[in-house]
């Protein structure tokens, strides 16, 4: 199966790792993942306002390329990335307007043609948990894990379309496939904080305080997450654990595709 | 603070609706926002709360509110809204008047510990940016 | 050439303010064949009918237009009218210059122009109206009432009292509905079984009450007076004659199946009466669950039975029986709770609906009374309610209130304190309605006397702590975070019509409104009827309502029914199908398109120069047209024709609207 | 003959059953939703009463756009009218179409007796189309 692939800035940088084990284990589970050419940042951010329809022409200009890939479906894996590129497309595929004025500045026009698809669906529904279940060399038995949604695969409800906003499941779904076990806690989709850790960090150091000690009261020993801010702010304010788990008390935190790496042994 | 005709007639509401895309009458007030908000806490203006006072045209007071600014976005309110009225748009809208005039950026760069600078990912800084910096 | 008179109403300010009534009238003057026009203030009182009485007298006229407000409202009315003076019914037509032109116009001389062209179109119809006459239908003076809970006993009884007979039909095995299972009712705390139960009874025992249990309507034909309804009484397994309720096999059935009235809080067997008190108290086989039907093995009941009565080769049977009128009391399903994840029901045990809360509160349900924690069968001492749960939520659930989840909350409140002592409710609100006769006071006592604390604020979330629950929302009113610790949440969970609502309209021919509430042929005057004559309306089927309401409505379409069915005969629809033989070539196209069967074929002589030879013509059954009109589009030759919308009635129309 | 696209009110013939979309322009009313004026209603019992001549003659008769609206599939009050009336306009408006007269001229709709705001939106809608095509020459009679 052949994808293209919008990696965006973070992958590129500080979360090299999240990229490099993406492409480790779509080569062992056979995807092959086409990037896109020229893309430009998303813009990390979709627009919440009526009259910034421009800032939306770096995530069409994206997949406007994606789609001369001839491939079905993009994949993206920042939980930002996804954010924007799946409201993107819903936008130009549904808001006739917002097409008229985006396309006036393209070369070809972009009616929405692509599938804008996370790593984790294709994992789900293209190839199957039990299937990768299937090519788990090392299983994860007897690690426990928090999965860690945050918001911007979830939200907002009715454009994301991934998963049941309240009690979404893929995550953990995807935990047991891999042999490992998802540990249930009330803060899995509580948002932590976000943007917040660069100019309102006291904010944000509460918010991840609440998530960490509450996984960690609830046995975890990681964090698994799909975007590299929840991680960097995750892992940022570490000491919030001190409370629950003594001076030294850490908590890892995991992009998914590396428990998915290390399972499938790459 | 004191509501009048004036301030419940003003341009200002229209402003906001208009640059939001939301409907700040639709609101009735039942506060699953505020209940729901990760961040209510450092809040002085509760969500439910930025609703009202859009309603009754206390434009300025929520110009000057700190909630404008905690606000990250998560969408948890509008998601769960029994109103479907998207308040991150709001609130967004409010901060765009902010910043629309002249020294309105909340943040620059030189605001940043260089502890942030050098680790923070470029998905943070420029959501960051885009939403405090015009 | 006809003499035609225009009458303009006013509607008080509702036409004139928005039309020029002057104007108005002194284009009509102008119409082809119009030899009179006025106006009137309001057309339809007394002196307005008086009014244009005398004037079809005075000025000799034959054909009357009235511009006024829909012919839905008034055409019976005006009909009556002008038949009072005299004229046949059908020469009047009505200008629809209220709902279609001044209410949604805003520019006065637009509008005006509008309604000068809808005067004009109904005086070009009017002028090729021609004399109707309806003939007499005989009655069939039997009545079905769909819906054995509260709304339908209540209605089966009242009609049953005036001396008519009526089937009542249910799905379930016994009759009761919701009511039976709920423990008490506001504002007075009578026990809702008790009050129910008597009448259950009474149904049972009533000699003009046939009950039909455990069958749905499978199809209804025909029109007021003339319904053939087919039911489908489904295979019991259970020979009702010779079964004695004694219970014996649904003690000894091995197979427990989770219990629908007590709200999945308890088992059943496969072989069970809903509940105790059950009207019929005869069992049915659940064949889902039955171990017989699932795993062809067991067979205890049939070997338990002293009777013999149990018989797994039963089918399902179809009854069809004639009825003058139907009464529909379906009753609502509660709302379902999947998009509503952040109340962590079905997650955590303590978490449940306010329907299983009564069940939780009855005698007779899984805790015989007591109020216990599902999770660890202890008593909750702080217990959170939650309103509207689907309900005024336009974005995930139901955008109306449901109207009876303030009352019942504050009885729950009232209850849960008069059971465990020293308990304390926390009710978050979003508003509090209580209008009724006591329900205020009601609600007043709630938090002066029982323990009630209300916080305006809509929950936002419930999440697990320990064995207990944290509940997060705002106190609006004081502008204060709320983080609550419970032991019990209590979800106000919303009313929904049928999920098979739609389903039984369509084969009524009913409409029901975009929540799949049946509609009522008119929201303030005609509450019970609805637009097809002859079926009725009880209950919450068309509307979220309380037990009160429910039987008064029940009654008020007892009234109905009864009022119908003493009636000799009715008289029929004279806007039907007309075929003229001459035209007509016995195709027979119009019978294919028929939905009544109301077309046949019928031979006729005729003399063809000298000849006399048969041939073939359509014929149209005059009691069995309800007049649609399919016929006469399929018709090549245009032989058919619709009394009332003719071909030259219609075109006239179209020409005039044209000119 | 010269016309002002600009000031051309077009003139529209709406053919609405009795018992969903008449009642449905009724609950407009009730509701008190505007829309414009152009939309002139002609009441027949069932859409399928409605016969292709007479569509055939509204457009002959200088109507800008006709409207057939009635009861949603399966709604029908008569069971089964409106699916004789799809079949039967599905054919008229390729024929009309043949003859050159633009589709949006002719348009059949399900609007039932509950949805006012659908029948003022429908109205505002159709009554903008036709406008922008402006007025209809095809087969209106010389005259």
């Amino acid at each position: 199966m052949r994808y293209s692939y919008y990696p965006g800035c973070t992958l590129k940088t500080k979360a090299k790792v999240y990229e490099d084990t993406t492409l480790q284990t779509a080569k062992a589970l056979g995807l092959e993942m086409v990037e896109v050419e020229e893309w430009q940042c998303c813009g990390a951010l979709y627009p919440l306002n009526t009259e910034e329809h421009f800032s939306l022409l770096a995530p069409v200009r994206a997949l406007s390329q994606a789609k001369e890939l001839n491939h079905e479906k993009m994949v993206t894996l920042c939980a930002g990335c996804f954010n924007v590129f799946k409201r993107t497309n819903k936008a130009m595929r549904e808001d006739g307007e917002l097409r008229r004025k985006i396309n006036d500045y393209l070369e070809e026009d972009y009616l929405g043609e692509v599938d804008v698809v996370h790593y984790l669906e294709v994992l789900k529904k293209d190839i199957g948990f039990t299937a990768v279940a299937e090519k788990v060399k090392k299983k994860l038995e007897g690690r426990k894990i928090a999965p860690y949604y945050g918001c911007l695969l979830l939200k907002p409800r009715n454009e994301m379309d991934f998963d049941d906003v309240e009690n979404p499941t893929i995550f953990e779904d995807f935990l047991s496939a891999l042999g490992a076990t998802a540990v249930e806690y009330p803060y899995k989709t509580e948002c932590c904080g976000s943007y917040l850790s660069m100019a309102n960090e006291e904010v944000a150091e509460t918010a991840v305080g609440r998530i960490l000690k509450s996984a960690y009261k609830s046995g975890a020993e990681a964090i698994m997450v799909a975007c590299p801010l929840c991680k960097y702010n995750l892992e940022e304010y570490q000491k919030q654990l001190q409370d629950v788990a003594g001076e030294n008390g850490k908590m890892s935190v995991l992009y998914f595709t590396e428990l998915l790496a290390e399972a499938l042994d790459v | 603070m004191k509501i009048t005709t004036e301030k419940i007639n003003s341009n200002l509401v229209r402003d906001v609706e208009e640059v939001s895309g939301q409907k700040v009458s639709a609101c009735f007030q039942c506060g699953k926002c505020t209940g729901g908000c990760p961040v209510v806490w450092a809040m002085d203006i509760f969500p439910h709360q930025v609703l009202r006072y859009a309603q009754m045209g206390l434009i300025d007071e929520l110009l000057h509110s700190k909630t404008l600014w905690i606000c990250a976005s998560c969408q948890t309110c509008d998601s769960r809204c029994p109103r479907e009225v998207d308040i991150p748009k709001v609130i967004e809208a409010l901060r765009l008047i902010i910043m629309r005039e002249k020294g309105g950026n909340y943040l620059h760069p030189n605001d940043l510990p260089a502890r942030v600078r050098e680790n923070a990912p470029q998905q943070g800084l420029v959501s960051a940016f885009r939403k405090y910096a015009k | 050439m006809k003499r035609i008179g225009v009458f303009i109403c006013w509607c008080g300010s509702n036409i004139a303010a928005t039309v020029d009534i002057d104007k108005t009238i002194a284009a009509a003057k102008q119409m082809p064949g119009v030899v009179f026009a006025d106006h009137n203030k309001y057309t339809c009182s007394e002196l307005g009918q008086d009014m244009v009485k005398n004037a079809i007298k005075e000025h000799q006229l034959d054909r009357v237009v009235i511009g006024a407000c829909s012919p839905r409202m008034h055409e019976n009315t005006f009909r009556k009218t002008v038949e009072a003076a005299g004229l046949n019914p059908y020469y009047m037509e009505i200008a629809n210059i209220r709902e279609q032109c001044s209410w949604v116009h805003k520019d006065k001389e637009t509008a005006t122009g509008k309604a000068i062209s809808l005067v004009r179109t109904a005086v070009a119809k009017a002028a090729r109206n021609e004399a109707l006459f309806s003939t007499e239908m005989p009655i069939e003076r039997r009545a079905l009432v769909i819906g054995g809970g509260i709304a339908g006993i209540q209605a089966a009884l009242d009609i049953a009292e005036t001396g008519f007979e009526v089937d009542l039909l249910e799905k379930e095995p016994s009759i009761g509905g919701r009511m039976a299972q709920l423990d008490k009712t506001f504002p007075t705390l009578d026990c809702s079984a008790c009050i129910l139960t008597p009448k259950m009874v009474d149904v049972a025992q009533h000699e003009k009450i046939r009950l039909i249990t455990y069958s749905e309507v499978e199809k209804v034909e025909g029109y007021v007076g003339n319904f053939t309804v087919t039911i489908r009484n489904k295979a019991r397994s259970v020979d009702m004659e010779k079964c004695t309720g004694c219970g014996d096999c649904m003690n000894k059935c091995p197979q427990k199946v989770s219990s629908e009235f007590e709200m999945g809080l308890a088992e059943r067997r496969a072989i069970y009466t809903p509940f105790p008190q059950a009207v019929p108290n005869k069992p049915a086989i659940d064949r889902a669950t039955c171990r017989w039907f699932t795993q062809e093995k067991c067979r205890v009941c049939e070997k338990i039975c002293p009777t013999g009565a149990i018989d797994y080769d039963q089918v399902d049977e179809f009854i069809t029986q004639r009825y003058g009128a139907i009464v529909v009391a379906t009753g609502f399903d509660t709302h379902k709770l999947d998009k509503y994840g952040e109340y962590a029901y079905g997650k955590h045990p303590d978490v449940i609906t306010s329907l299983e809360m009564e069940r939780l509160f009855n005698a007779s349900g899984p805790t015989g009374g007591k109020l216990l924690r599902p999770s660890n069968g202890k008593p909750p001492k702080n217990v959170a309610f939650i309103q509207c749960v689907g309900s005024r939520d336009k974005a995930k659930g139901n955008p109306y209130c449901a109207k009876i989840c303030c009352m019942y909350t504050a009885k729950h409140a009232i209850l849960l304190n008069e059971k465990v002592p020293g308990s304390k409710s926390f009710v978050f609100y979003i508003d509090v309605r209580t209008p009724g006769k006591d329900y205020e006071e009601f609600y007043n006592r709630a938090y002066e006397q029982h323990n009630a604390t209300y916080i305006k604020g809509n929950v936002s979330k419930v999440f697990p702590d320990g064995d207990q629950l944290v509940v997060r929302s705002v106190d609006a009113l004081s502008g204060a975070l709320v983080e609550l610790v419970v032991d019990m949440v209590v979800l106000a969970t919303s009313v929904d019509a049928r999920s098979d609502a739609k389903d039984l309209a369509q084969k009524l021919s009913i409409t029901t409104n975009a929540h799949k509430f049946f509609n009522e042929a008119h929201p303030k005057l005609r509450p019970v009827e609805t637009q097809t004559a002859g079926i009725f309306l009880a209950g919450v089927c068309q509307g979220p309502k309380d037990i009160p309401e429910t039987v008064a409505q029940a009654s008020a379409a007892a009234v109905k029914v009864a009022s119908l069915l003493s009636k000799e005969s009715l008289k029929s629809n004279p806007t039907i199908a007309e075929v003229d033989q001459k035209r007509c070539s016995g195709d027979m196209s119009c019978m294919a398109v028929c939905p009544y069967g109301a077309i046949s074929e019928k031979i006729i002589e005729e003399r063809r120069g000298r000849e006399t030879v048969t041939r073939k013509i359509a014929e149209v059954n005059t009691a069995l047209c309800q007049g649609c009109g399919a016929c006469t589009v399929a018709c090549r030759p245009g032989a058919i024709n619709l009394k009332g919308f003719t071909n030259e009635q219609i075109l006239a129309e179209v020409d005039a609207i044209c000119l | 003959m010269s016309v002002n696209l600009e000031s051309h009110e077009p003139l529209i013939v709406a053919f609405c059953c009795n018992w969903c979309s008449y009642a449905g322009a009724d609950l407009a009313g009730t509701s008190r939703m505007s829309y414009p004026t152009n939309v002139r209603i002609v009441r027949v019992p069932c859409s399928s009463r409605v016969n292709p001549s007479f569509i055939i003659r509204a457009f002959q008769r200088g109507a800008d756009g006709v409207l057939i609206a009635g009861c949603h599939p399966g709604d029908c009050h008569y069971h089964s009218g409106n699916y004789y009336t799809r079949r039967r306009f599905t054919v008229l408006k390729r024929m009309l179409e043949y003859m050159g007269i633009e589709p949006e001229r002719f348009q059949v709709r399900w609007i039932s007796g509950s949805e006012g705001a659908k029948f003022a939106g429908v109205m505002n809608e159709i009554t903008q189309e036709i406008k922008a095509l402006g007025p209809n020459r095809k087969l209106r009679d010389v005259r």
